[in-house]
């Protein structure tokens, strides 16, 4: 039994529950980090400042001090910068690279599409540590290495996801009225296709955001990742894990920003307004 | 006689998407005798479902009962522990579901799934359960009854399902049997078999019965009191008799006023100026899947179909589901290729698919969908939807396009207001409302309507029907009416085409229809429509057209 | 053997060890070639005495152990004429014999040879000690040792030693016990560079190494390229009592956290090398000792003054001034250092100048220096790679130093793999890692001369290249002493080479495991610590 | 049913093929990229240019790459994977140890992993909403969102260095009774486990829920059947194609994925391998690492395929 709803908030759903709300905050609270971290860090990333190592929290250091005497909030705050911004530039690369050629090969079907979804599910098969360890055994290690590495390793996924999506959408009748009226391609994927299925799209960018932020740190502990003195969250994680038996805050701290992070967009995807975790309706 | 079934003052719940509790049954009485049929019926939303499940101590996900007792067999089932609804579901109470096909578990056969209600409440050992339903299966006319319960749910027909599902229902012996719509997906063809079916088993066994439906016509067969139900409320009940030929509330008349189309008198249209047809598909043959070596493809859906179409005229479509009708529409669209044969439009031959036709070709055809809820763009305006037409064919654009949109609203009758909205938040009479406008936004000259009122209550149904006629003589359009419900067709159309199996096996003037069909799948298909007569079905036997087509097929 | 008609050991020779044993991989698994360096032992916080004391234990026998290195693949070899990592350089200290070797304090030994002797450093004398067999009963001749020397100029066989090889032109079987060695040229150091572990004796004719056919202390049970070998004891061996244990398994956890782990949870009772960082987990635990060697290895920051930056006058003196040693030694090293003073000789050596003061940190002075040479404020890379150890630390500190002063250094991290190939010696700005070398000459005309093969900074004064031929063919330690004291200040106010700290060397082992002895040929008893150490319950 | 199944199966295996030669030659050509010559690398820089030169002919390195890529084509038909550049052993031995391993290794974490998975996505989709729902979802949001080698290594420090429970490496070697057999795969075991259950226990309780949106779970809801039936006996067996799906993607993982579980508790499987291989240039290892790890992956998903077909009886009997 359907129930028509008026009213503009129910229409559009934007309703959320509060863990949702919470995941939501903690996300932009880690964004305003990333941006803001060269304003509040109060201490330089690569300054030695105290000679002691793997410090506990003080008035001095908020959270500690890492192997070498570095302040460790400093270097979380910083860290987000590169957690964060290169996890979100791949993810967004890998789903825009994704979700488009899995619109063109839903709509255009075909020979396109039978052979892309073969290529890709090819390349699905290389783990994907071992393609970045490749890749940076060739190349080396830079930021863009590492976005353009990460993209290409979650791009075909993003593409399956899309792809069975709109192949859903794409036999609806509105894309089969579309195409009567003799609409392109392109305006059939841009009006038609995308509007009804960026709200799992959304969702799923949100999972493979989790992914990446893993992934990468998973490569920052085989010891690829960003230029010191500046490191990602992993990479904190590995250059401190030493100290993991004495509970030091310089492992204990990047291990709960990742967690918090990856848990809080879970959090939040689990919780999505309906409007936008709905597929189409 | 005692009252098996007492519903007092029952007050279901329901909590939205976005929260809001909606009281969606406000108080309803209800009462059902040992052996009586009584049927709910109703639009959708009425509430005739929610009630029904409540004689099974169920809700839907999301709905709650909120006040009154449902008492079945002097036990009320609100009250009851969960312990005992599940003592009473099946035994009790059984239920016949709307679609048998979904209702059916796809991985298990149907004898395991017949006998389960045997199995979990432990009422006999198996092997005797399994007898019983080869007896049940015999009753219900169904053919094969030694085997067919091997098989799974796939492999046998819908109407056959549906028999099967009444089977699945009577193996518990329930004092009370709840049919949920169990026709409406069937063609009508296999609904007689199946009301047959039921209306004799009941009978026998002096049952009683909750029947759900929208049809008054089918309704009239089976039920001895009917109720009508609007927006969860009572509005009218009585016997069967009463509500048909003296409607006192009205919606009841309005609902009964739908059922008999006005009729169409084809000499009241000016006769064709132009003497070329503005549509004519010759030796159409075309279908799915890979081409083979003789040219055809591997499914071959429509064979060798002629078709003529005037202007200004309309042409109805009729047949059953796998009939081809909608495949000849694409085909005509040039969404799918035809396989043989070619599709002219004023005399030029139209190019196989929508890429290999002219603009002005594709405007001059427009093609309207069975389901609005699948038309329409869920995400874009309904001003923005109706809009792309005219900047697509007509390269409208700023003030202009919003006139013409709001000119088009208003031919169709509804509000500028509505502009703003999404398809979701319109009724289902107004999507359609909004489709067929996006189609008229081409100014087209050809409109294809697939199944445009299938989906809809019949009293809105009857209102688009009347808009689409108005339109016709106001623009002069031309309509190809593909559907499978007869009385639609004859409200709307000057010819009909029958098919059956691919092949178009007939084709008369509306007015002929009644009495003039000759080929025998025809006459069945005609015969086949129930009538607003509560002695229609029994009748039926007498029937040549049916017993004829019956044995044919 | 004859010690004293020592000639200078050349740098040409030198350069063929270094070479050898330099590939792709970090320089902390090599071997510490020949190293002449103090030694010290460190253990469990209470420390020192445990050397001596495990001298006063008595080996007991039996037992076997698992022990750890850092490194291991699947290039991994039994043949000694490949090996490369220093996995291998436990399997054939385990399972083969060289001719000589250097023990404890570097001093010479003979192992197989039971004399060695030459008159003029051209032709030398080999005898074999008799009745030595190999694991498969076959008793050890001259024509194996002829076998094995001349594998190593066979090409096809890919020998790291080979360029070191190629001097000795003739070998001569005088008979089953006795050859002759005729060099190309004299070298009165052969007997050192017969120790190498590349020159262990293996069977004539023996060319499938799947299995190692020694005159080892084990023999090889178990060999899995890049897991495990398992030697169990060779109970023929031809030295007295040895070896203690009835087996051991050498592994590699390349990861350093869980080599410290596998270590504390008892599933290893040797891990060598650890991390200085590790330390704090590993002092004062119960059952734990640790094993300190400071040598004269060291990383150093180069500045090659033939390319931009490092041409401009004042930038190479101000990057001395920029570097701050005492963060280097006490944070990023954990006082497992000693502070230097930016050139190659270490404390120990009796050339070392003591009078040479390590430049303070003063980034007041690199400023002004900096700006003096127009490159304030530009942003310059300095290449760094975990393939030198403590590298990608060091840089940091100096980043860092710089952006204080505003001079905004761009520290790039590159791969190990492939780093000395590609980097070293080549960017402008770049760390290395140099292995002790045991005399100045060496040092100097490996490192610093005009035409020395590995010139890190491109160093090149004409007064350098004399002093060092002076030095080399003068007798008068006073006259040398002197030579070489000036040549440490040149290239430590001249050269770009900037060489903050000498670092030590850290071996983790279980209490229970006994006679492990520090030896100047590297960690883990110069690799051969299988055959002396014991279990003690 | 067998010609389709056999049809289905020939196709897939028509499809595995050109996946296999697209990875073939994708990680060829990405280790033509590497830097850093082959034959140098394996002599050390104290190579001279001939020694250099003849080992370059002797592994025919001085032909062109694509002559090279058919020769290792041509040794692959039959069935010949080459030899190591590294070590000169024959490929294929050096794999079949350490296969074996990876392979054991996968078998303990899914003969574990996977009866927990499907326990706690039933019946967190049985429980829809309750409190044990949510935690079962807080817990497998927990292990999404933690690097698995924070778990290993907080693993070790556990049970190996505080409790002393297990060993802190996990070597394959001399195993005497289950029980030590047990000791030496729990630690990786429960790592991995944490990793692949938690999108297993997702998918499951996603494709039960599924089901029981059905209206044939309905009707068996209004049959008087009980909970427990309706999910086991109804919603299940129609769930189990996208449950198995699930299932081959997270295990795929168990081969190739594992690299920082091989790594810190040094257990020598193919991943460890293949990151030796690459760091050497050995080609020929590191192709035919490749291959195994694709054709694991196209094997899991066609067996996926083929469960969730004979599950449906409607595919199965077409």
């Amino acid at each position: 039994m359907t129930i028509t709803n008026p009213g503009r908030k129910g229409r559009f759903g934007w309703h959320m529950n509060a863990v949702g709300i919470i995941g939501a905050a903690i996300i932009l609270f880690w964004m305003v980090v990333a941006i803001a971290a060269p304003w509040i860090s109060p201490y330089p990333v690569g300054k030695i400042v105290d000679f002691d190592y793997y410090g506990p929290m003080s008035s001095q250091f908020w959270l500690g001090t890492d192997y070498l005497g570095r302040d460790m909030l400093s270097r979380v705050l910083m860290g987000a910068r590169y957690t964060v911004g290169i996890s979100l530039a791949a993810v967004t690369l890998a789903c825009f690279v994704g979700v488009t050629l899995g619109m063109i090969a839903a709509v255009i079907g075909g020979w396109f599409d039978p052979v892309l979804s073969r290529f890709l599910d090819a390349l699905n098969s290389i783990p994907s540590l071992m393609f970045g360890l490749v890749v940076v055994a060739s190349v080396g290690s830079s930021m863009t290495v590492l976005v353009l590495t990460i993209a290409v390793l979650y791009a075909p996924g993003s593409y399956r996801f899309a792809r069975a999506l709109a192949v859903n959408v794409n036999a609806m009748d509105f894309v089969t009225v579309a195409r009567a009226r003799g609409e392109g391609t392109i305006y059939t994927i841009r009006e038609e296709i995308f509007p009804n299925i960026i709200g799992p799209v959304l969702a799923d960018f949100g999972l493979r955001f989790v992914f990446i932020v893993l992934l990468l740190s998973g490569l920052s502990f085989l010891g690829l990742g960003v230029q010191p003195p500046n490191a990602d969250w992993g990479a904190l994680v590995r250059e401190n894990i030493g100290s993991l038996s004495f509970g030091a805050p310089a492992v204990i701290v990047p291990s709960i920003a990742i967690a918090s992070l990856t848990i809080s967009v879970n959090m939040l995807i689990d919780n999505l307004p309906r409007r936008i975790r709905d597929r189409s309706d | 006689m005692g009252k098996i079934i007492e519903i007092r003052d029952l007050r279901v719940e329901a909590k939205t998407d976005s929260g809001r509790v909606v009281e969606i049954i406000k108080g309803v009485d209800l009462s059902v005798a040992d052996g009586e049929i009584v049927a709910l019926i109703g639009e959708s939303g009425s509430g005739k479902t929610t009630i029904a499940l409540t004689l099974l101590g169920h809700t839907r996900p999301g709905c709650a009962i909120t006040g009154g007792e449902v008492v079945v067999a002097g036990r009320d089932t609100v009250t009851m522990s969960e312990a005992q609804k599940r003592a009473l579901r099946g035994t009790e109470v059984a239920y016949v579901p709307q679609s048998a096909a979904a209702a059916f578990n796809p991985s298990k056969t149907i004898m395991d799934q017949v006998v389960e209600v045997a199995k979990i409440h432990h009422l006999m050992p198996l092997p005797e359960a399994r007898k019983k339903a080869v007896e049940l299966f015999k009753a219900l006319a169904l053919p094969e009854p030694e085997t067919i319960g091997q098989r799974y749910p796939h492999q046998v027909s819908g109407g056959q399902l549906q028999r099967l599902s009444a089977a699945m229902a009577l193996i518990g012996d329930p004092k009370v049997m709840v049919f949920d719509e169990p026709t409406t997906a069937l063609d009508v063809t296999t609904q007689i078999e199946v009301l047959r079916a039921f209306k004799s088993v009941m009978r026998e066994r002096g049952m009683a019965g909750i029947y759900v439906s929208h049809d008054l016509a089918v309704v009239a067969q089976i039920a001895d009191r009917i109720v009508v139900l609007k927006g969860g409320e009572v509005q009218e009940v009585g016997t069967a008799e009463t509500i048909i030929n003296q409607p006192t509330h009205s919606y009841t008349k309005a609902l009964i006023e739908a059922f008999h189309p006005k009729g169409r008198d084809p000499d009241a249209r000016p006769e064709s100026a132009e003497p070329q047809p503005i549509l004519k598909v010759s030796g159409l043959t075309a279908g799915y899947g890979a081409v083979g070596s003789d040219g055809l493809p591997k499914f071959v859906i429509l064979k060798d179909i002629d078709l003529e179409l005037e202007r200004g005229r309309s042409l109805g479509v009729i047949g059953e589901s796998g009939s081809g009708k909608s495949t000849l529409a694409r085909v005509i669209a040039g969404l799918l290729p035809a396989a043989k044969g070619s599709v002219a439009m004023d005399g030029v031959s139209l190019g196989q698919r929508t890429k290999d036709r002219s603009k002005e070709e594709l405007r001059k055809l427009q093609i309207v969908f069975q389901l609005a809820d699948t038309a329409l763009n869920p995400n874009k305006p309904v001003g923005a939807i109706v809009a792309r037409p005219l900047a697509f064919y007509h390269g409208m654009g700023g003030r202009e396009r919003e006139a013409e949109v709001d000119r088009l609203l208003d031919m169709v009758r509804l509000p500028k207001a509505l502009r703003h909205r999404l398809p979701s938040e319109l009724s289902g009479g107004q999507k359609q409302r909004i489709n067929f406008a996006r189609a008229l936004a081409a100014r087209p000259e050809l409109i294809l309507c697939d199944e445009i009122t299938s989906a809809l209550d019949t009293v809105v149904a009857a209102a688009i029907l009347e808009l689409l006629d108005e339109l016709q003589r106001e623009l002069g359009l031309t309509y190809m009416f593909i559907s499978h419900d007869l009385s639609t067709v004859e409200a709307v159309c000057d010819r009909v085409a029958v098919m059956y199996r691919g092949e178009k096996v007939e084709e008369m003037p509306t007015s002929r229809m009644q009495s003039g069909a000759e080929h025998p799948y025809s006459k069945l298909l005609i015969a086949s429509v129930p009538k607003l007569d509560t002695g229609w079905l029994d009748g039926l036997h007498q029937n040549p057209a049916i017993s004829e087509g019956m044995n044919r097929a | 053997m004859s010690n004293d008609n020592v000639t200078n050991w050349s740098g040409r020779d030198d350069r063929m060890v270094e070479n050898a044993i330099r590939r792709g991989a970090t320089r902390r698994e090599l071997l510490q070639l020949l190293m002449a360096s103090g030694i010290g032992l460190a253990a469990g916080g209470t420390i020192i005495g445990r050397a001596t004391k495990a001298f006063a234990d008595t080996p007991k026998s039996g037992g076997s152990i698992t022990a750890a290195g850092w490194s291991a693949s699947t290039a991994d070899t039994l043949d000694p004429a490949k090996a490369s990592l220093s996995t291998d350089y436990v399997r054939c200290c385990a399972f083969y014999n060289r001719l000589t070797f250097l023990a404890d304090g570097g001093e010479l030994q003979m192992e197989l040879a039971e004399n060695i002797e030459t008159k003029d450093a051209k032709t030398w004398k080999v005898t074999l000690r008799p009745d030595v067999t190999f694991h498969d009963g076959k008793t050890l001749t001259t024509d194996d040792v002829i076998y094995s020397m001349n594998r190593h100029k066979d090409e096809s066989v890919g020998s790291k030693a080979a360029a070191m090889a190629k001097q000795m032109e003739t070998f001569r079987k005088i008979d089953d016990r006795v050859m002759e060695i005729e060099l190309s040229a004299p070298n009165a150091d052969l007997p050192i560079i017969l120790s190498l572990h590349h020159f262990m004796i293996v069977a004539d004719g023996t060319t499938d190494f799947s299995k190692a056919n020694g005159t080892g202390a084990f023999k090889c049970d178990v060999f899995e390229p890049g897991v495990r070998s398992v030697g169990v004891k060779n109970e023929n061996y031809w030295k007295d009592q040895l070896p203690h244990l009835d087996s051991f398994e050498f592994i590699a956890i390349s990861d350093e956290p869980a080599r410290v782990n596998a270590l504390l949870s008892g599933d290893i009772a040797l891990a060598a090398p650890v991390n200085p960082r590790s330390i704090r987990r590993l002092e004062g635990v119960e059952g734990i000792n640790l094993s300190k060697t400071t040598s004269g290895n060291y990383t150093d920051l180069n500045v090659r003054l033939d390319m931009n930056p490092g041409d401009k006058a004042g930038f190479v003196e101000g990057m001395k001034y920029l570097i701050n040693r005492e963060t280097i030694k006490r944070s990023v090293l954990r006082d497992l250092a000693v502070i230097a003073n930016d050139q190659p000789v270490s404390p120990n050596d009796k050339y070392y100048n003591k009078e040479l003061q390590a430049k303070e940190y003063d980034p007041e002075k690199a400023k002004s220096l900096f700006k003096k040479a127009g490159v304030l404020g530009q942003s310059i890379p300095i290449i760094t790679s975990d393939a030198a150890s403590s590298a990608v630390d060091m840089a940091t500190v100096v980043q860092q130093a710089g952006q204080e002063i505003g001079m905004p250094f761009d520290v790039q991290r590159v791969p190990s793999d492939g780093y000395w190939s590609n980097y070293w010696l080549k960017a402008p700005i770049h760390f290395g890692n140099i292995n002790p070398r045991p005399t100045p000459d060496i040092l100097f005309s490996l490192l610093y001369a005009s035409d020395a093969p590995w010139n890190e900074s491109q160093y090149k004064s004409g007064k350098f290249d004399k002093m060092l031929v002076e030095a080399r063919g003068s007798l008068d330690e006073a006259k040398r002493k002197s030579i070489y004291d000036e040549m440490q200040v040149m290239v430590s106010n001249e050269a770009g080479t900037v060489i903050p700290v000498w670092m030590s060397n850290v071996d983790v082992l279980s209490s229970k495991l006994k006679g492990l002895k520090p030896n100047p040929l590297g960690g883990m008893m110069g690799y051969a610590f299988a055959e002396y150490v014991w279990l003690d319950d | 049913m067998n010609a389709l199944i056999a049809r289905l199966v020939a196709k897939r295996l028509g499809i595995m093929l050109i996946s296999l030669l697209i990875v073939a030659f994708a990680v060829f050509f990405a280790t033509e990229l590497l830097p850093g010559d082959v034959a140098q690398i394996l002599l050390g820089q104290s190579a001279t240019p001939e020694a250099v030169a003849g080992l370059r002919k002797a592994m025919h390195l001085d032909q062109p790459a694509f002559l090279r890529f058919l020769y290792w084509l041509g040794g692959l038909m039959t069935g010949d994977l080459g030899r190591s550049y590294a070590n000169n052993r024959e490929v294929a031995d050096l794999i079949a140890g350490r296969l074996a391993n990876s392979l054991e290794l996968a078998f303990v974490t899914t003969l574990f992993s996977v009866p927990i998975a499907l326990t706690l996505g039933i019946t967190a989709a049985m429980f829809r909403g309750s409190t044990y729902d949510r935690l079962v979802s807080v817990f497998t949001v927990s292990v999404i969102s933690i690097p698995e080698f924070m778990v290993a290594t907080l693993a070790v420090l556990v049970f190996a260095v505080y409790l002393k429970w297990l060993p802190a490496l996990s070597v394959a070697n001399d195993v005497h009774g289950l029980g030590e057999l047990l000791r030496i795969y729990a630690m990786p075991v429960i790592t991995l486990s944490f990793v692949v259950s938690a999108q297993m226990i997702r998918m499951t309780r996603a494709a039960v829920i599924d089901t029981l949106d059905t209206a044939y779970v309905e009707m068996a809801l209004l049959k008087g059947a009980s909970r427990r039936r309706i999910v086991l006996k109804h919603a299940l067996p129609n769930a189990l194609g996208p449950i198995v799906n699930a299932m081959a993607l997270s295990l795929s993982y168990l081969l190739g994925g594992v690299i920082i579980v091989e790594t810190i508790f040094n257990y020598p499987g193919v991943a460890k391998l293949m990151v030796d291989a690459v760091s050497t240039r050995d080609l020929p290892l590191i192709q035919s690492c490749a291959m195994i790890f694709c054709v694991s992956y196209l094997l899991l998903i066609l067996i996926a395929d083929l469960v969730a077909i004979m599950a449906n009886p409607r595919l199965r009997n077409q």
